[in-house]
């Protein structure tokens, strides 16, 4: 295996109060496709910030820990230098530059990019192949595309910097089972032409056929980590993450309604 | 600290507070008695920017204009007839109720404009406000007395007027400041209320709504239309509040005081108390306004302050830096305002950059 | 009609001073979505530099450090205060820029005191007579400078990533930074740039037919709030159609004051600010300006 | 007192962007009490027609009845009024205010105190704040945010702000509830509670729903009845099985994959 | 302690040498405010005449003080702001006697109400609009702008070829300096068969052209100027620039040497003149040659402008009539007061005596006639000497 690309080692982080992340340690190997997986708050998101340095951003702060890219500590960079070094994020909940238009915004996907202008015309016909709505809607303002255009905006436009390391937050968030299944060959498709790609994603099965490692977060801690196909065959990993379970789905349904309150009628006026 | 402490702590610290504003005028002199005056009714206009512009996010630039249609409405309704000018001689406590509701229909005539705008264009366009105000008050001659304003009638309520004539209480003889102090203290305690409730109840929850998301407010069932123009007369009618106090203060309203810098003050009072919060606006109000007074007051006093002519930094100057400075170190270091210092402790890169 | 025509003419050559200061404002609003109070102040700077270094250097060194000196004015504003802030609400800054701009103009106006000072431009009082209507040099050369600033800027929008850039870090800068956006460059350059473009202001804001710069020239940058709004805060274009316009109309209205008296007299400065609100209800973000987005 | 809820039925809708058809003649009928998903592609138009319904677009022809009310034309608050409440898709909570005054918004249409009542703290307001917090927090529990309610909605977890987003739109008390994909960001488990609130509420409540959704799981689960949209246009109808094995919806929607 | 009466210390009380004194008078000091603009739209103004009126008071102290007694000058710097001038006032009238300046008519009508009912302090403006007139603690020294303006039309008339029936151009300020001055301008006309042409601006306007292009299309044949000195410099560069025939004549506040070394300087030399109300500084005068040393020494950086001799003229009025109040033994206020009412014709030494007996009346009709001119001190020489117009003397000032 080749050597370590992004090394974390015992990060924490936390907003204010708040502490979202502990002691969290992370190896993504040069080349490989990495999972990230976790409920609602596990602090995925938190993990990413920490590693592009956003967090201030959310009036948050690392803690404690070292992030360590090719060798290179990221810790006490700028958001933009983490980029220069080559990390690119799509951040959680799209993010488009609503007010400007597709093209500018996959413009602006480029601004950190090293490439001449050749790769850069390159990366943008890449990326108007894979969306070729992108393409339609060149001059329509970013903030007026359907939810999922926008994702593939935000998704089109990290790949306009050609990253050695791309950060993912649930990229197909919103998207059709067909485009789901679109991004999923697109990460096999540019990891294979040598970029790392850390991948935080809700739906377990994509990431976990695509990554060869996985990490689990719980409450801001890694409670389970390996080898993808092992973490799928897990127990705990096929009920809470795969959604695999043993009933047929009416039986399932039904369990679920029973297990909860009811909601009574308001009479109230 | 035992809980039942804690508990009083707060009525205690009020009652603590009200007595002594309301013992002020019996040790105060008039300079600072009128220097207060100046500031609770900044205070009241405060509150009312601070519903439109912190509340309900739309930033308004031409509170001033609304302070002179009370300041002048009250002066016209309450004023006499004498030959130049034109007054309608009501009672002055009619009047200044009418003058508030005046200043309202003034911002509802104005509401459809600002129901269109957003941001900064309305701010901007808000600014036309005032030089509409201004080219009024200098050319309506007969309302306004132009350049050189005209006369306030005193306010008379429960058969006290509230001029110069003197007035012993408890050997403390009470002129206009003394007297007006109760009357700006009660209204102020009132407005400060009644904003208060406001923004707590059900229709602060839609003013917040409309800020942070129109469409979604809509969708909920806010009729963002009609809640943007009650907000601007609200609004408007707290300016004319102001208005109408200031003016009972100065005595005399000249359209010069209502210009654009008051309009700044006004705004520079929400930002530096705290945006969308009543305590924030007073607060801020009364930093705004006695801060210069305090500088020029005591400029003798500050150091590397020359006399005049003598080459060094002037008092006037002085107080001018201090007061940029302030305004701009307020926001820079308590960005939730004065009365939110802890509102979000910020993370300082230090603690990122340790490993 | 030489009159209409005189006046339509002075209309444009004032109009496009107020279009230069205008393109000030729209630089800011573009990198920060701040609408800056400040500006005048950075005015007067540069004017002063011009004011005081023409005798010695000879006028055009003095501009270019009057550019420079605003520059580095804006620029340190910028550093020390607007970068500092950590909120995000721009009305905020707005204000903050108010306490900026107190500050400075206190400096300037104490170090001009109570001199008018001339900014020794080459033009003087010449000016330029066709057809019996008269046209100051000082104006020609304010057209000339404010066409040729605006296309230079408006190129380098379109075809820079430095335009895209500061769109990205004003709109969103989180996501901006993740591109790689150096906010603090971006916000930094706007500043330094606005800074620059305010010293070429304040020059034909002071030279003939004004008498030269003094205290109170940055009172004149508020005329152009009308003109930076109507055409659209964040447009370059639309700084100099709305510069022609207030220009236009104030000079009209004081042109034929004596024709509108039933408006009361002295329309002319609030005409501006009429027409803006009337273009307003039109067009709420201006005749260029990005409309506000609608969607869900 | 249940099974209130009216007729929604679509006509005809068509809804025109400058050189763009959002939505192109399309129908359906959504019966009382039932779930009724509308699923398609990415642009198909979806959330268009919920701004069609919930009155933030206008539509360019076409009919929106609601029980004997024609909803196009309406502004969004007369329609908020009716009952419709929906969720959006990108979310639009604020992010400063707490959870709980977030839900209080939904209470917005049911409450009557205005500017003079709430300034002068008439007990009539003070008992409809009262009132009206309770079956707040009684809302907050069915959903499971009970713990959140004091929290700045803004630092829940995305999956939690979708979840106070379907909160709030329950908080109206509607008798049509609009859901733009309403589990998209969790994790399957996360999926299954959701959806298990949407049954409870169409089970407890006997409202209708209308619901977008790209997890063809908990379409399949929770769905009466499909519509699907392709390029503004409506493609199929019917129930879920039948829209499954369509060969056109497999081609545009779902993929050969989904459905081996 | 509250400010509870304690009788008998508010009360006028005699002092040493029997002379009554109340307040701001003890038997050391005799205090006076000065309420300046040193930071606003007139600082300049404010500069100089506090300037002029700090030397004033150093010389008298210099000289053994008055009534045996030291000036003092209390300043306050307003920045031209109505809350800080009323406050400033508020602050200064219960500790001294009088005002030796206050800038700002509105400001000084805000507090109009309460020098004439309660506190009747000596308050000299340093503004001369008419509507200032008619308090007997008010007073304005020199002429008003109504007649300033007057004499200056008679002047365009008599010796700049103004004709019956030629339109005359008036450009003049929003507000009451403006507007006083266009009322001088009225009646001039109408008594001199001329038809007024008005061009009303604001200070913030400092580009003429409009001005100019409207007035030419009128086609008037003199322009009097009421606005500040930037407007002045502006309409006559560019009136000379386009070739306005025209002279144009400028009220005492429509100009200042500072503008002389811009590139206004040549056209205002050439064809502007300005009416005042008293000689100018550069004068050829042994009190004006020695005021300007003094001056020149005290504050060697600044300019010498009208400011200075309007300061140091209302200091000295102020001075005299503590003299003669202090003859009088009563510095009270209305000692002082009283005292004032007796002067009549009173020299500061540039070139007009001043009359104070009637509140009703600017305390002196007479106008010299300046024309600009780099090479005398203060950048003013005399054309016309003090002279009051037939018009001006027939006209009822404020009526
Ligand atoms: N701005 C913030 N302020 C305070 N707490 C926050 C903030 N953002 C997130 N948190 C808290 O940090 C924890 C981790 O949140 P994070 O967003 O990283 O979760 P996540 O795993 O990405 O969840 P999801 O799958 O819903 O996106 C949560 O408990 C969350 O409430
Ligand atoms: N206001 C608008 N102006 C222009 N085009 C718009 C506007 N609103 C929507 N559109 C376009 O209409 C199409 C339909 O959008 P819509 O949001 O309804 O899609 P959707 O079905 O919800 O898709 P998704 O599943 O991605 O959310 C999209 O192509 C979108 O770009
Ligand atoms: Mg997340
Ligand atoms: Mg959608």
């Amino acid at each position: 295996m080749a050597g370590a690309a992004l090394e974390i080692r015992d990060l924490s982080a936390g907003y204010g109060p708040v502490r979202a992340l502990r002691h969290v340690s992370l190896t993504l190997p040069e080349g490989s496709v990495v999972a990230v997986l976790g409920s609602n708050g596990a602090g995925k998101s938190t993990l990413l910030r920490a590693i592009s340095r956003t967090l201030s951003f959310h009036g948050g702060a690392v803690t404690g820990g070292t992030v360590a890219f090719d060798g290179r500590p990221l810790t006490g960079l700028t958001p933009d230098r983490v980029v220069a070094a080559g990390l690119c994020q799509v951040p959680e909940g799209r993010q488009v530059f609503a007010r400007m238009t597709v093209a500018d915004n996959l413009r602006a996907g480029a601004l950190g990019a090293t490439g001449n202008r050749a790769a850069q015309a390159a990366a943008l016909r890449r990326v108007h192949e894979l969306f070729p709505v992108l393409a339609e809607r060149a001059g329509q303002r970013a903030g007026l595309l359907s939810g999922g255009e926008q994702q593939m905006l935000a998704v089109g436009r990290a790949l306009m910097a050609g990253p050695k390391l791309l950060l993912l937050d649930e990229p197909s968030l919103g998207l059709a089972p067909l485009m789901a299944q679109r991004i999923a060959e697109t990460v096999t498709e540019i990891n294979a032409q040598g970029t790392a790609v850390l991948l935080v994603e809700q739906n377990a099965a994509i990431a976990l056929r695509l990554a060869s490692h996985a990490y689990v977060l719980d409450v801001g801690e890694v409670v389970l980590s390996g080898p993808a196909d092992e973490l799928a065959a897990s127990d705990e990993v096929r009920r809470r993450y795969l959604g695999v379970v043993d009933e047929d789905a009416a039986a399932d349904a039904s369990e679920a309604v029973a297990a909860h309150r009811t909601l009574s009628v308001w009479e109230g006026k | 600290m035992s809980d039942p402490i804690k508990r009083l702590r707060r009525p205690a610290l009020w009652t603590a507070g009200a007595v002594l504003l309301l013992a002020l005028p019996f040790y105060l002199d008039r300079f600072w008695l009128q220097a207060g005056l100046f500031a609770m009714a900044a205070a009241i206009g405060a509150i009312g920017l601070n519903l439109l512009t912190g509340s309900t996010g739309q930033l308004s630039m031409g509170h001033a204009f609304f302070l002179a249609v009370g300041a002048y409405g009250y002066c016209v309704l309450a004023g006499d007839s004498t030959g130049t000018l034109t007054g309608l001689n009501l009672p002055s406590w009619l009047a200044a109720v009418l003058a508030v509701a005046l200043a309202g229909v003034a911002g509802g005539l104005f509401s459809p404009i600002a129901g269109r705008l957003q941001g900064a264009y309305l701010g901007i366009a808000t600014l036309a406000l005032i030089f509409i105000g201004q080219h009024v008050l200098f050319n309506a001659h007969d309302l306004t007395g132009g350049f050189n304003g005209r006369d306030v009638p005193p306010l008379s309520l429960f058969g006290v007027t509230f001029d110069e004539s003197e007035l012993l209480v408890a050997a403390v003889p009470f002129g206009s400041a003394e007297k007006l102090w109760y009357v700006a203290l009660l209204a102020l305690a009132g407005c400060a209320l009644f904003a208060r409730g406001v923004l707590r109840g059900r229709p602060g929850r839609a003013m917040n709504a409309i800020r942070d998301h129109r469409i979604a407010a809509g969708v909920l069932g806010v009729p963002v239309a009609r809640y943007r123009a009650g907000v601007f007369v609200l609004s408007s009618m707290y300016a004319g509040l102001a208005g109408v106090l200031l003016a009972l203060v100065f005595q005399r309203t000249v359209p010069e005081y209502f210009g654009m810098i008051l309009s700044l003050e006004y705004l520079a009072m929400i930002v530096i108390g705290g945006l969308g919060s009543v305590a924030g606006a007073v607060v801020g109000a009364v930093f705004v306004s006695l801060l210069p007074q305090l500088l020029t007051r005591y400029s003798d006093a500050l150091p590397l302050v020359s006399a005049p002519g003598t080459g060094g930094v002037a008092p006037g100057e002085a107080s001018r830096y201090l007061y940029g400075a302030a305004v701009v170190a307020v926001v820079l270091f308590l960005p939730g305002g004065l009365v939110r210092p802890a509102f979000r402790r910020r993370k300082t890169t230090t603690s990122e950059e340790s490993p | 009609m030489t009159t209409f025509a005189e006046l339509l003419l002075n209309g444009i050559s004032i109009g496009s001073v107020y279009a230069l200061i205008a393109l000030g404002f729209v630089v800011i609003f573009r990198a920060t979505e701040v609408v800056n109070f400040a500006h005048a102040s950075l005015l007067l700077a540069g004017g002063y530099v011009t004011a005081v270094l023409h005798d010695d250097i000879g006028f055009w060194l003095a501009l270019l450090a009057g550019i420079g000196g605003a520059a580095a004015v804006g620029a340190g504003v910028e550093f020390l205060v607007m970068r500092r802030y950590r909120g995000s609400n721009h009305s905020v800054l707005a204000i903050v820029t108010i306490g900026v701009d107190i500050l400075l103009t206190t400096e300037l106006t104490r170090r001009i005191g109570t001199d008018v000072l001339a900014l020794g431009d080459p033009w003087g009082d010449s000016v330029l007579t066709v057809a019996g209507v008269s046209v100051a040099h000082t104006r020609i050369a304010a057209f000339v400078a404010a066409g040729l600033l605006i296309t230079a800027f408006l190129l380098a929008f379109r075809l820079t990533s430095w335009g895209v850039a500061m769109r990205a870090a004003a709109e969103n800068s989180e996501t901006a930074a993740l591109m790689g956006v150096r906010l603090g460059r971006v916000s930094l350059g706007a500043w330094a740039v606005a800074g620059g473009l305010a010293a070429v202001a304040a020059l034909f804001l002071t030279v003939f037919p004004t008498p030269g710069l003094e205290r109170s020239t940055s009172l004149a940058a508020m005329k152009a709030f009308p003109a930076a709004i109507l055409g659209g805060l964040d447009s370059t274009t639309g700084a100099l159609v709305g510069g022609f316009l207030v220009g236009i109309t104030e000079s009209l209205a004081t042109g034929y004051q004596g024709d509108l008296t039933f408006l009361g007299r002295g329309i002319g400065d609030l005409a501006p600010y009429l027409v803006m609100v009337a273009v307003l209800l039109v067009r709420p973000a201006g005749l260029f300006g990005t409309k506000e987005l609608a969607r869900v | 007192m249940s099974t209130e809820a009216p007729v929604l039925e679509v006509r005809d809708l068509t809804v025109r962007f400058a050189g763009l058809t959002a939505l192109d003649g399309i129908g359906f009928t959504v019966r009382p009490g039932t779930v009724h998903a509308v699923i398609g592609p990415n642009g198909a138009g979806k959330s268009t027609c919920f701004n069609v319904l919930s009155g933030v677009y206008r539509a360019t022809s076409g009919s929106v009845r609601f029980g004997g009310e024609e909803l196009t034309g309406l502004p969004a608050h007369r329609i908020a009024d009716l009952g419709v409440a929906r969720t959006f898709q990108n979310l639009a909570l604020p992010p400063g205010a707490t959870v709980e005054d977030s839900l209080m918004l939904g209470r917005h249409r049911l409450t009557r105190t205005g500017f003079v009542a709430a300034g002068l703290g008439l007990p009539s307001a003070v008992r409809e704040e009262a009132r009206h917090r309770e079956r707040v927090r009684e809302i907050a529990a069915f959903v499971g945010l009970e713990d959140q309610l004091a929290r700045p909605a803004g630092t829940l977890p995305y999956g939690q702000q979708k979840l106070a987003e379907l909160a709030r739109a329950l908080c109206m008390e509607p008798k049509l509830l609009l859901l733009d994909e309403p589990v998209a960001g969790m994790t399957a488990g996360e999926r299954r509670a959701t959806a298990a609130v949407v049954a409870g509420v169409r089970d407890s409540l006997g409202i209708s729903i209308v619901l977008v959704e790209h997890d063809m799981g908990v379409v399949m689960r929770l769905a009466d009845s499909v519509t699907v949209l392709d390029f503004g246009r409506l493609i199929a109808d019917g129930t879920p099985a039948s829209v499954q094995s369509d060969p056109a919806v497999v081609r545009a929607y779902l993929g050969e994959e989904a459905t081996s | 302690s509250s400010k509870a009466k304690d009788s008998g210390k508010d009360g006028d009380k005699p002092s040493a040498g029997g002379i009554k004194t109340g307040q701001g008078v003890t038997d050391k000091t005799i205090k006076l405010g000065v309420l300046t603009d040193m930071t606003g739209v007139y600082a300049s103004l404010g500069k100089s005449v506090t300037q002029a009126q700090q030397l004033y008071v150093k010389q008298v102290n210099a000289d053994g003080g008055i009534c045996g007694r030291k000036v003092e000058l209390v300043v306050r710097d307003h920045g031209y702001d109505p809350q800080k001038a009323v406050s400033g006032y508020t602050e200064l009238s219960p500790q001294v006697l009088g005002f030796a300046q206050f800038i700002g008519s509105p400001f000084v009508a805000a507090v109009k109400q309460r020098v004439d009912g309660q506190d009747k302090g000596l308050v000299i403006p340093q503004a001369w609009s008419a509507s200032l007139l008619g308090s007997p603690y008010i007073r304005v020294i020199g002429n008003t702008y109504d007649v300033e303006t007057i004499n200056a039309v008679d002047f365009l008339m008599k010796e700049k070829g103004l004709k019956k029936g030629d339109k005359l151009g008036h450009v003049y300020f929003e507000g009451d300096y403006g507007e006083n001055a266009l009322a001088g301008a009225k009646y001039a006309a109408e008594e001199a068969g001329l038809t007024v042409v008005e061009q009303k601006i604001k200070p913030t306007d400092n580009d003429m052209t409009a001005q100019v292009a409207a007035l030419k299309k009128a086609g008037v044949k003199g322009v009097v100027i009421s606005a500040g000195p930037r407007q002045a410099a502006s309409f006559v560069g560019v009136a000379t620039a386009v070739k306005l025939q025209a002279p144009i004549i400028g009220n005492n506040s429509a100009f200042s040497p500072q503008l002389l070394a811009t590139q206004a300087g040549p056209a205002l030399m050439k064809n502007y003149y300005v009416a005042s109300p008293t000689q100018p500084i550069g004068t050829d005068s042994p009190d004006a040659k020695k005021l300007v040393a003094d001056y020149k020494a005290a504050y060697p950086s600044d300019a010498l402008d009208n400011g200075v001799v309007a300061g140091w003229t209302a200091a000295s009025v102020f001075g005299e009539a503590l003299k003669k109040a202090c003859t009088a033994k009563d510095l009270t206020r209305e000692g002082v007061d009283k005292a004032l009412l007796t002067i009549d014709a009173y020299d500061s030494g540039f070139g007009t005596t001043h009359d104070f007996t009637d509140p009703k009346a600017p305390s002196s009709r007479q106008t010299v006639v300046l024309q600009p001119d780099k090479k005398v001190t203060g950048g003013m020489k005399v054309v016309r000497e003090a002279e009051v117009s037939k018009a001006a003397e027939s006209f009822t000032v404020g009526g």
